[in-house]
């Protein structure tokens, strides 16, 4: 054999390695990881919801989260792709889709919002991070939009294992929607209800006086969605999300202060018109949809600049709505809205490069200061 | 965007570059260096470092002597190789070379006579009272190449020092790349070598000042460093923030001096000159002793190796002799990587030779590769934020996968380093380094096609312009020729028009 | 009647004069599409597009007739980059590409005809009558305008050498 | 209410609230075959932009001046078409001139401005309302800066699409209008803003 180590001598080496770049070492992170610790920080919020509506809502979520596991299978197969289920990502959508529901919504809204949130949210657009809009967001919108009845009702608070909550048998026949729905346990949330008394016109104060002691609760003993009542749980949630990263302050930040901002200057205004800034943080899909809808990867800038522009339009956006348009929630609006933005501000808020200006030109040397002398 | 930019800046600046990745240097970083004895065969392929490859002045047969040149510098951009240990060339040709390609490279083959003689050599007397440029081409002579990985010819830049004036010379002992710990252990044991290196590069250069950034997790280091600065005012050894990639020379810059060097320019452009540790002590070796670059520190790490450490290794060692005098390894390493593990190449087999830039053999084993199939990007924008040049990676990544290589340009794919921070954090394992090597190589290969076109077009030019003068002339020929006859036939005419009117028919 | 009649006419006349002008003052010399193009063509002039030269294939794509993938030498590369200036959208798996090629002599065939030398664009080829020929690399277009030429196939095309200079890593295989 | 105020609703009535390409239903030639890339699409938008605001006042005008006094109602839609034809031809020519480039990629598009009916549209539905000149013009501009609004949004939208990997049933104009029916399915969201 010559002495010389050549590729023919290769047949005696072991198999070669697979050809790959550097770098051969990996920081751990994963994308189911990244979904299962969101799911761990919607957790509080969503047990609250189960304990404060009581079997129904657990019905629904667990419905929704079914339809929507079943619809990313049943697409994956007909494109002939391998499951993805295992990255949680459907389960996720499932979950808040099923969070921003009304708790007693019957089956067959869970159903369709699913099959909705994944074919035409998602799948169509080619599965996980290729989606425009974010997926639950275009469920909760479409159904609204097709039946504002069933998507505004609210039910009155009826915890678990308290007397007039309904039991597990009786709560299927809700989520079936029998038509035993008593009216009693109706009511409206204080966006909604504040919305209808002005159109009225009475003013926000008497409006308030004036409606059910569950209007509004910084506890989260109100009436609104499944999993936006319990505010401070989903407060906590989302500083869980800040604290080990998964999220930045960026996007939360602008939301919040978006919606805050006019709505201080709106209410010192006109207190007969607006709702105060703490009523707005701290009713409807505010919060939740601050940390946990709008900071969705796939469908919001990457730039810091780029993500301090959306949330702060999903804020304004959301006041606009409620304060002034048709429907009185307007989170999932203006997070869609703003998602059809985010190319474009993508596109305009580009990072600048070392060594450029943020025009891309390559920046002027500086002079060498070599006055001093050696 | 002047208004929004003022607003956002300093929320955007604040912003920390780079990773943080284990670093996994212990216990290679406390091992004292050992040294290697020379192997039977040593392999010295002609192009070990950026530019013109070597040209080989040995004879198969010839008999050399550790430290003799085997083979000259050819061009400007250039570097010699000599033999690392005494012994007889055996062949001059095509070997394996220490590249992911599994393609071929020339090298000469050298069989050690086990004697390690060195060949007559003469250090530079009182270095410091010469020229500037003696000491380059002393730099030039040895063979000195940069020993952080990148393999410039040290005396190039060195040279760089007289066109653009040098004020700062930086020595890069920052060592970020995990694993590693040549540096760190060159610095702990020669520290008085790095510093003599420092001291006579700062001479060649012009240069002000020193300073030498050492990243804070190697403490011996820099209180070695300090120690054997003593005396030097004008050396500075400065403490830098462990994170991954501060060894990157603009990195290490802005930290060091707080100038940002301008895209496409070079770092001597704004006075800044940055050598490794390591090439400040070859270059000491080879003024004051005339030592040519023949040996080098390396780390050996990894969970599949068995006896961690550093190692002083000849230039030309087979990967599977360090490896088995290293104690060989444990089960099937999943990678043989040359470098660091975010840098680092991977090797095509343990049969081929380390090289002038080889600063570490990393034996992986496949629970520190962790490879995982990739999957779709989720848009997280934790690339973004690793990058060190502030450059949006998934972006790119979309648009090489679509084939859309300009639009990549367009979002400064040429400024991409390749230090693999994406890579690091992606959560969906995509591999980014290699989509970005992928579009570089792809470009280089159009801009040489381009220039080749051009070529081929001045060519066809010539051409067209030698036909079309060919047959000017040879119509030009013809016509003179034309002419000639109608002369010719005009005056045998004439002469026999005078013949008939002069003589009479006989 | 004739107040619709003469105000569509008057209306037509001034909006007619109106164009007019400003096809005067905003008036384009030529298409300079056709020049960028043009410096887009190999430049061999080698003609198996089947238009004369480089300069008449490029004008040709530029203005609609030949596809931009009409161009054998240029291959996938020149085709993607055409397509790219004019925004068209090409279908690339039609082009066949061998990758970059070089047209080597086999000496022990070749008679010294000189028919090759005649034959190549780029006067790539050295040598004389009755002398074997050799081919210059770098002046190489692969065109294989010589390989028809010779009575005794002794030319042939063969791919370009990968060196670990022209190495290109792979695209990685993405989900 | 200030005229400011009012001049500030009405574009933003006719941008936003009735867009005309995702309420009305305007114009979506241009909007399925302009928007592979955010440059192009804004230069369409612009050029819409120019020649919607131009022919919102001329047609105006001949409206008001010509057509009404002499009673030719019947000529509407051809004195308009002239108009708005003529409009375009200057475009084409500026453009033509100042950026090929743009020329190029607007390609077919740009002389079919003519027939979007968008254009059109919004000068007959200003007859039809009898604005004044100045709420015309207004009119016109909002509606048209509504319609550079979509045009680039949704071109923004499929350059990213472009890079996704969809499924082959849905990939091209189909995925396009699946895009563009969520888009207006967000624009629902505007819905009772300006009553």
């Amino acid at each position: 054999m010559s002495p010389v180590p050549t590729s023919a001598d290769d047949g005696a080496l072991p198999a070669l390695p697979t050809l790959a770049a550097s770098p051969h070492a990996h920081g751990g992170m994963s994308v189911a990881q990244v979904m299962q610790r969101v799911m761990l920080a919607l957790a509080p919020a969503t047990l609250f919801g189960f304990w404060l509506f009581g079997w129904p809502a657990i019905n629904l979520f667990a419905v929704t989260i079914g339809a929507c596991l079943l619809a990313e299978r049943f697409c994956e197969r007909l494109m002939g792709r391998t499951s993805s289920l295992g990255d949680g990502s459907a389960l996720l959508t499932g979950w808040l889709l099923a969070l921003s529901l009304p708790p007693w919504a019957p089956a067959w809204i869970g159903l369709l919002g699913g099959f909705i949130a994944i074919v035409v949210g998602k799948q169509v657009f080619g599965g996980l991070g290729q989606n425009l809009f974010n997926p639950a967001m275009v469920a909760r919108v479409a159904l609204l939009v097709s039946f504002p009845v069933v998507m505004t009702q609210w039910v009155v608070p009826q915890p678990l294992f308290s007397a007039d909550a309904p039991g597990f048998i009786d709560s299927l026949r809700i989520t079936a929607e029998a038509p035993a729905h008593p009216d009693a346990v109706t009511s409206a949330s204080l966006l909604g209800h504040s919305k209808t008394e002005l159109a009225r016109g009475i003013t926000i104060p008497e409006a308030l006086a004036s409606g059910p002691q569950t209007l509004f609760d910084w506890t989260g003993l109100r009436t609104g969605s499944l999993g936006e009542t319990g505010t401070l749980l989903v407060l906590a949630g989302g500083l869980y999300l800040l604290a080990s990263g998964i999220i930045r302050w960026h996007i939360p930040a602008a939301v919040l202060a978006g919606i805050a901002l006019p709505a201080l200057v709106g209410h010192a205004a006109d207190p007969a018109r607006y709702l105060s800034a703490t009523q707005h943080l701290l009713s409807g899909a505010a919060l939740l949809g601050a940390f946990f809808i709008a900071t969705d990867y796939v469908t919001s800038p990457n730039t810091p600049a780029g993500q301090l522009i959306f949330g702060f339009g999903i804020g304004i956006l959301t006041w606009i709505i409620r304060s002034w348009g048709g429907y009185p929630e307007g989170m999932a609006f203006a997070v869609l809205l703003m998602n059809a933005l985010t190319p474009v501000i993508d596109r305009y808020c580009r990072p600048r490069i070392l060594g450029r200006r943020r025009d891309g030109r390559a920046l002027e040397p500086t002079p060498i200061d070599n006055t001093g002398g050696a | 965007m002047g208004f929004l930019d003022k607003i956002f800046r300093p929320l955007t600046r604040s912003e920390p570059w780079g990773v943080h990745p284990d670093e996994r240097k212990r216990p290679a970083s406390e091992t004292p260096i050992r040294r290697l004895p020379p192997p039977p065969l040593l392999y010295l392929p002609l192009s070990q470092h950026v530019g013109a490859a070597a040209e080989p002045i040995v004879r198969i047969g010839q008999k050399v002597l550790k430290g003799e040149c085997v083979a000259t510098a050819k061009g400007n951009i250039s570097a010699p190789v000599h033999a690392p240990t005494s012994g007889e060339i055996v062949a001059i040709g095509p070997i394996t070379a220490p590249h992911p390609s599994r393609l071929e490279m020339m090298a000469i083959t050298l069989r050690s006579d086990m004697e390690d003689r060195w060949a007559p050599l003469e250090g530079l007397a009182d270095p410091l009272a010469r020229a500037p440029e003696e000491l380059a081409r002393r730099v030039a002579e040895a063979g000195i190449v940069g020993l952080g990985g990148a393999t410039f010819p040290a005396s190039v830049k060195l040279g760089l020092g007289h066109r653009s004036r040098i004020r700062t010379l930086i020595l890069n002992g920052s060592e970020c790349e995990p694993y590693l710990s040549c540096d760190d252990r060159l610095m702990r044991e020669r520290a008085g070598g790095v510093i003599r290196g420092a001291v006579l590069m700062r001479h060649a250069t012009g240069a002000r000042e020193v300073r030498i950034g050492i990243e804070d997790n190697k403490p011996e280091a820099i209180a070695a460093m300090r120690a054997a600065v003593d005396g030097h005012a004008d050396v500075q050894v400065c403490v830098v923030p462990a994170r991954y990639p501060m060894g990157s020379d603009r990195q290490l810059i802005i930290e060091l001096t707080g100038i940002e060097v301008p895209a496409e320019s070079r770092a001597a452009d704004v006075g800044v000159l940055v050598h490794n540790v390591g090439t400040a002590f070859a270059i000491h070796q080879a003024i004051d002793l005339g030592r040519p670059l023949v040996s080098r520190l390396m780390t050996l790490n990894g969970e599949a190796l068995a006896q961690p450490g550093n190692y002083e290794v000849l230039v030309g060692t087979l990967v599977e002799d360090l490896l088995a005098f290293a104690g060989g390894v444990r089960g099937e390493p999943a990678r043989l990587v040359m470098g660091g593990p975010m840098m680092g190449l991977l090797l095509p087999s343990a049969k081929v030779p380390v090289v002038k830039g080889c600063s570490g053999i990393l034996a992986l084993s496949a629970t520190e590769v962790a490879r995982d199939e990739p999957g779709p990007c989720i848009r997280c924008g934790s690339c973004t934020r690793a990058c060190p040049v502030g450059l949006l990676p998934l972006e790119m990544n979309a648009r090489i996968a679509n084939a859309a290589l300009d639009a990549a340009v367009a979002l400064g794919l040429h400024d991409c380093i390749g230090c693999g921070c994406c890579a690091w954090v992606c959560p969906s394992r995509i591999p980014l380094v290699q989509a970005f090597n992928h579009a570089k190589g792809e470009l280089a290969a159009h801009e040489r096609d381009k220039k080749r076109t051009d070529a081929t077009r001045r060519m066809a030019e010539a051409r067209s312009e030698r036909l079309e003068r060919e047959a000017r002339e040879k119509a030009e020929a013809a016509a003179r020729r034309a002419a000639e006859r109608k002369a010719q036939k005009a005056r045998e005419a004439a002469e026999s028009a005078a013949s008939n009117s002069e003589g009479a028919p006989a | 009647m004739l107040v619709a009649v003469s105000s569509l006419t008057v209306l037509g006349a001034v909006l007619g004069v109106l164009l007019g002008f400003a096809s005067r003052r905003f008036h384009v010399e030529g298409n300079p599409v056709v020049a960028e193009v043009e410096a887009l063509m190999p430049g061999s002039n080698c003609g198996q597009c089947g238009f004369p030269g480089c300069a008449g294939a490029a004008a040709a794509i530029a203005g609609g007739e030949a596809p931009a993938t009409c161009c054998p030498p240029g291959g996938k590369a020149l085709a993607q980059s055409i397509a790219a200036r004019l925004g068209l959208d090409i279908d690339l798996s039609a082009v066949a590409d061998a990758g970059p090629q070089l047209a080597v002599v086999t000496e022990d065939i070749c008679i010294g005809c000189c028919r090759c030398i005649k034959a190549c664009p780029t006067d790539a080829i050295l040598g004389g009558a009755k002398q074997i020929h050799a081919v210059l690399h770098e002046a190489c277009t692969g065109c294989g305008n010589c390989v028809e030429r010779c009575p005794t196939e002794a030319i042939g095309l063969k791919p370009v050498p990968l060196t670990l200079q022209h190495w290109v890593w792979p695209n990685p295989a993405r989900a | 209410m200030t005229a400011t105020t009012e001049i500030l609703l009405l574009l933003l009535s006719t941008a936003l609230v009735n867009n005309v390409v995702l309420v009305k239903f305007l114009g979506l030639c241009p909007v399925m075959g302009v928007s592979k890339s955010m440059d192009a699409a804004l230069g369409m938008g612009l050029a819409t932009t120019f020649v919607i605001t131009l022919a919102s006042a001329l047609c105006w005008m001949l409206d008001r001046w010509l057509l009404a006094p002499f009673e030719l109602g019947f000529l509407r839609i051809l004195c308009f078409i002239l108009v708005i034809a003529a409009a375009v031809q200057f475009v084409e020519m500026v453009i033509k001139k100042t950026s090929p480039a743009l020329y190029q990629s607007l390609g077919i598009y740009l002389p079919l401005i003519t027939t979007n009916c968008a254009v059109l549209g919004l000068a007959l539905l200003n007859v039809q309302q009898s604005f004044g000149f100045m709420k015309s013009v207004l009119y016109g501009f909002g509606s048209a800066l509504g319609f550079t609004l979509v045009l680039l949004v949704f071109a923004g939208l499929r350059e990213r699409l472009a890079l996704a990997r969809v499924p082959a049933a849905f990939d091209g104009a189909p995925s396009a209008f699946v895009t563009i029916s969520l888009l207006s399915l967000t624009f629902m969201g505007f819905s009772g803003l300006i009553s």
